[in-house]
């Protein structure tokens, strides 16, 4: 019903909110309580704080290179929010936010950035996959991880994301129509974040909107403002209707900006105009967000202040655990590739470990 | 005990551990409905279902990568790519996570998923349907790769592949699915991943070899059986974790080491034995240790297959040689 | 103009002809010339005989594995008569009806299935690539082929062939959408012959047609009747004007059917009926094809049973010389996969030659 | 004569490949209007315009494969994957196409072809940004595989590579990029692909090394100067076709052999290497050859780089280990 009201081709955007909070689209306000409004909100300030010191943190020297969420927090924060806890989330490597959201914890979640594997072994009951570099290979995980929730009868449903730039890839296409086949309860999520480092949207494909891949796989589409919370909400909770009624994947196209660097070695002033990126300030999700609450009573200065502050201490007090604790010895290195570590490679540590041991006198 | 080909147990073991475990689901192209273009899977769909054996889309990415997800969300997937040279475009999924996603997520997340394939040549097929890449998986940490040559090991391989919980990689030497029959119990065994399998013992050379060209070994050695040679015979059976110990250990005895495979020369499973026998046994090598394989170039198209996979004829031949080397 | 007529969704199949050969769509009748239009029947029959006689010479243990083209002989010789000698033909592997008409001969043809390589080694000015076995990858080909005959300014138009169960694969994706976004001259032919082996076109993908798929990539895309010559010229000819004014590529589902077996290997009895093959049967496209001739008086019973004497015979003594010449060498082995060899390589020819030589003794 | 980094060889190589031939065209993910993610083909899209320098969809077989197509109809295609670790998804073109087209049509169609690629580790990066794959070229007859560890190598490899009628891959060691400057010749020359650099001459001990990889090697060899070994260094530069000529004319000369790489040990170019020098010198070895590797795990993320790259110290332990043994 909800999916067909809305054609991928028109280019249509579904919103909920404008860009002052206001609500634009009375019938499709979700209807959330206050309490997981508050944590949706203090999530994102979260991801935003632990992003912009992040940043900081490598500037100085003190944090290895790492993909900023900055301005994403919506398309990442409304499914999570919309989500059960047993929900799987399959990221690529710019879902901070919405890792944090599913209880993946900041110290996990900078420990991985700062270079340490131990940052992706995320706590029993906590349904989400590592950081996934490798484009689009993840969709293809997700397909098989609803198809195992699927004939489990687990009723988990399976969130995965990808950027615009990845709709591009082999693995993308033959993830989300692996999961269309056997209709599995799967939601691919494209963050059309309107470039792929450097690459402008336009390259990535002709199609006009993202959405309207959907249609290739027999699949309902949608275009979804995505620094809308509400919006990116409502879709996902429709999409999850779907996934858990059996009727098989949905494909969401997130329309929506990254303020900051695609990565920090990256310097996007040489592919996009400050007067773009200003023209994309004004629509920040946070701020979107925070007008809402404000309206709705829940929200105002003087709590916003406390949560900054907060926040603020936070993220820098786990970033110091971090630098403390993110160190690595040889036992992380050998430990993990096998259950049980084959005798060649037990070899192989043994021989590492005398030389070390042998060298640590000189 | 019954009486099975290798293809025969091997569709004798999949059934059985679809029985005995709920988690175990059987998928690739035409392995549903069809029973997979070698029958393999045959009548597996009828008695378990849609849902756990099943046909999928060409993808070999969508396979593999899919199989992944089902690995770590409960199931024991037991996945064919068609013919082993069609792996390449699933060979990211293979090699950055299937061997991968233990060690990324320090064990939260473990891999137990079987990837079957036909492999190797002898069988006259079009492009692509001969290869041998034993290399590009046990090059990769994390993988683990069995060959087996005869319907027993077939079986026991098989079975610790499926009860492993990380990665297994299950290659099917094609050319000798319906070669010969052997016994085969009936109930549940497993051959240890990782343990090499001395077919015969001997004194004065050192061959190792696996698959179906362990067939045209034990022949050549046949044929040579009133030269006086004492030939150890290994039947690698692993190649990764490769037991280099048990090859090590026979070159000590024998100090001369042939190896034959049917992939080719550069670096092939042949260069690594080589190189561990050197580690393990340089100063028992009496002889310069042989490698007798493909030479380096892209297999031929059948008409020229019997130029490109030695035969047992050269096998003999390099035994021979190497005997008599002084 | 011409594609927006269609609409993938509707499921709308174009045609010209109906089962009888008689035209039901006047507007779109081609109009070719006699010459064309007999050359092209001819080529069917020849594609069609050597099919046949294939099939008995591979079931004598004479021929080795081979996939047999027979029913969708129309889906091939349409497009390759709108074309002109320089386009491009880049197959998959079920496209030995194109081949013969772009130039191949049958001799090579045959030498490629009785397994030497030496029948890919195609005549000076035959614009065709040799079969293409790993499903999907010929796409990112023709793409390549396009693009340089773009920025060449060669005015080459690029055909390349795919099944319906090779659209699952990430490498159609690819390729198709590589093509799109720099507006190539392709046009991307997908045989829709209901199988992919012995799996049903609707396992490949959820989508109820394959011509939509071209939503994704925002080109235009049409499902035509595959069995019909006619409209597969009519279409490729559109498509031909697109690829030519620079407009780029354009994807086509022909609808058609396999009549024979997958390969040699296969046994179709396991996954499809008999009554399914015997009502394709009627929709074959030589019998309606030479219908339609015949109503032009271009042919009759007498031409036919000559035509079909002479390609047996023809056919016949082409295999044979094939039994003589088709012999493999050491030199055929070692030859080919350098321009100049490398020396370890040489060494091997060297030592191989020299064992041969040994050996010929014994 | 121009004072260049290897990276600033390599923009200006292609550069000037781009003037002398119009068919050289250069893409990849970023490689157009920004110039690369390490800026290596930075101001070329300027130069010669959108149609011969451009940005690609994020999709590796299409950018091997229309690569393959282009080389096919005239151009001369060199095609950049952003790092090595993301060749896996195109692997099946470069494996199955790039490498086979020129043996497949039997000579009518080859694939003058260059793929480049930064690889190695040492650069705290994320996963997969810092692998060494050799072996998965260098495995597949029909390609080349060449990697320069000098700015002079750089552009005589590169230029050499770009007039190959035939593929060549071109790895780039990153982590050496910038490191430092050498004199580079304004005029075009190329550097013999197939052809090993004694980089310096000895009598005792023969250590290969390539890639960054060279620049610790060489250092070590500093560190030891007062030790009175005489080590010959030999930069492999091409890995595929291998001069196992020259390597194994150095073993017999000093008897001694180590190979230092990057890439894991099993399967790793080291294993080819022994192997040859076994073929080739077996006899005139003192000692038992020596691989001085990466141990066969998944490369750590940064923090653990340092448990997995060899480095300097442990080369030179190595070197006098071997010069010493009796
Ligand atoms: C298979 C693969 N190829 C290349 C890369 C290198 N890479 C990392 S991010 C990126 C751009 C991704 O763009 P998009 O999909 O739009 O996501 P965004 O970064 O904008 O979130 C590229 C090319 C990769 N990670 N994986
Ligand atoms: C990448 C790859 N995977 C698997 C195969 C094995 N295979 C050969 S043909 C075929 C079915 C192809 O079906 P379709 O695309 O519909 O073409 P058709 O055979 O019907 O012409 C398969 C799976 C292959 N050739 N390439
Ligand atoms: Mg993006
Ligand atoms: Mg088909």
């Amino acid at each position: 019903m909800f999916f067909e009201k809305y054609d991928p081709l028109k280019e249509e955007m579904f919103a909920v909110l404008d860009k002052d909070g206001k609500v634009i689209n009375k019938d499709e306000e979700p209807d959330i309580d206050d309490e997981t409004l508050l944590k949706m909100y203090r999530t994102m300030v979260l991801a935003r704080v632990a992003d912009v010191k992040a940043l900081q943190f490598q500037r100085q020297g003190r944090m290895l290179t790492f993909a900023p969420v900055q301005g994403q927090e919506a398309c990442q924060i409304g499914p999570m929010a919309a989500s059960d806890t047993k929900d799987w989330l399959v990221p690529a490597f710019r879902e901070a936010a919405a890792m944090l959201y599913k209880g993946v914890t900041l110290e996990q979640s900078y420990l991985y950035w700062y270079g340490n594997e131990r940052g992706s072994q995320f706590d029993e009951g906590v349904n989400v996959l590592p950081v996934n570099v490798p484009i689009g290979s993840q969709v293809n995980h997700a397909a098989g991880i609803a198809y195992a929730s699927k004939i489990l009868e687990k009723g988990e449903s399976v969130f995965t994301y990808i950027g615009d730039g990845g709709t591009s890839h082999g693995e993308f296409h033959e993830g989300v129509n692996f999961g269309a086949v056997y209709d599995v309860p799967m939601i691919t999520i494209i963050q059309n974040n309107q470039y792929a480092i450097s690459t402008p949207r336009a390259q990535a494909t002709k199609a006009k909107t993202l959405a309207q891949k959907a249609i290739a796989y027999g699949i309902p589409g949608i275009q979804v403002d995505g620094n809308d919370v509400l919006a990116m909400y409502r879709v996902a909770q429709e999409a999850l209707k779907r996934a858990r009624n059996g009727e098989g994947p949905t494909l969401i196209e997130a329309f929506t900006y990254r303020l900051g660097p695609h990565t920090t070695s990256d310097d996007p002033s040489i592919y996009r105009s400050d007067e773009e990126v200003e023209e994309w300030k004004t629509k920040d999700p946070l701020i979107r967000f925070r007008k809402y609450l404000s309206n709705k009573k829940l929200w105002n200065q003087e709590k916003e202040d406390k949560l900054q502050e907060e926040m603020k201490q936070y993220v820098i007090k786990t970033f110091k655990k971090v630098e403390k604790t993110g160190q690595y010895g040889p036992d992380d290195v050998f430990d993990f590739n096998y259950e049980t570590m084959p005798k060649d490679l037990k070899k192989q540590k043994e021989d590492y470990l005398a030389y070390l041991k042998e060298s640590e006198g000189e | 005990m019954a009486t099975l080909t290798l293809l025969g147990a091997i569709n004798h073991t999949l059934e059985q551990q679809m029985e005995k475990d709920k988690s175990v689901v059987v998928f690739g192209e035409d392995a549903g409905f069809e029973g997979g273009v070698f029958r393999v899977t045959a009548g597996l769909q009828k008695k378990f279902g849609k849902d756990r054996v099943f046909d999928t889309p060409i993808a070999e990415a969508g396979i593999i990568g899919a199989g992944v997800g089902m690995a770590i969300n409960g199931l024991r997937p037991v996945a064919e790519i068609q013919f082993s040279g069609f792996m390449f475009p699933g060979y990211n999924q293979i090699a950055m996570h299937m061997a991968r996603m233990r060690n990324r997520s320090r064990g939260k997340y473990s891999v137990p998923m079987v990837l079957r394939m036909p492999y190797g040549g002898g069988v006259r097929a079009l492009e692509h349907h001969s290869e041998s890449l034993e290399t590009l998986f046990a090059h990769i940490p994390g993988l683990k790769l069995v060959i087996p040559s005869t319907p027993y090991d077939a079986k026991g391989l098989l079975t610790a592949a499926i009860k492993d919980n990380d990665p297994v990689i299950y290659f099917e030497p094609k050319k000798i699915y319906r070669a010969f029959k052997q016994e085969v119990p009936e109930e549940e065994y497993t051959v240890e991943i990782g343990k090499a399998r001395v077919v015969q013992e001997g004194s004065d050379v050192t061959v190792v070899s696996w698959g179906a060209m362990m067939r045209d070994t034990l022949k050549a050695i046949e044929s040579l059986k009133d030269e006086g040679i004492s030939v150890e015979v290994i039947d690698l059976r692993t190649i990764a974790p490769m037991d280099s110990e048990t090859v090590v250990e026979s070159v000590k005895k024998t100090g001369r080491f042939l190896v034959v495979h049917e992939a080719v020369k550069t670096l092939g499973i042949g260069a690594e034995l080589i190189s561990r026998v050197n580690e393990g046994a340089f100063f028992h090598l009496e002889a310069q240790p042989v490698r007798l394989t493909s030479p380096d170039i892209t297999v031929p198209l059948p008409k020229g297959e019997h130029h490109h996979i030695v035969d047992q004829k050269r096998i003999a031949q390099a035994i021979k040689k190497l005997a008599n080397f002084e």
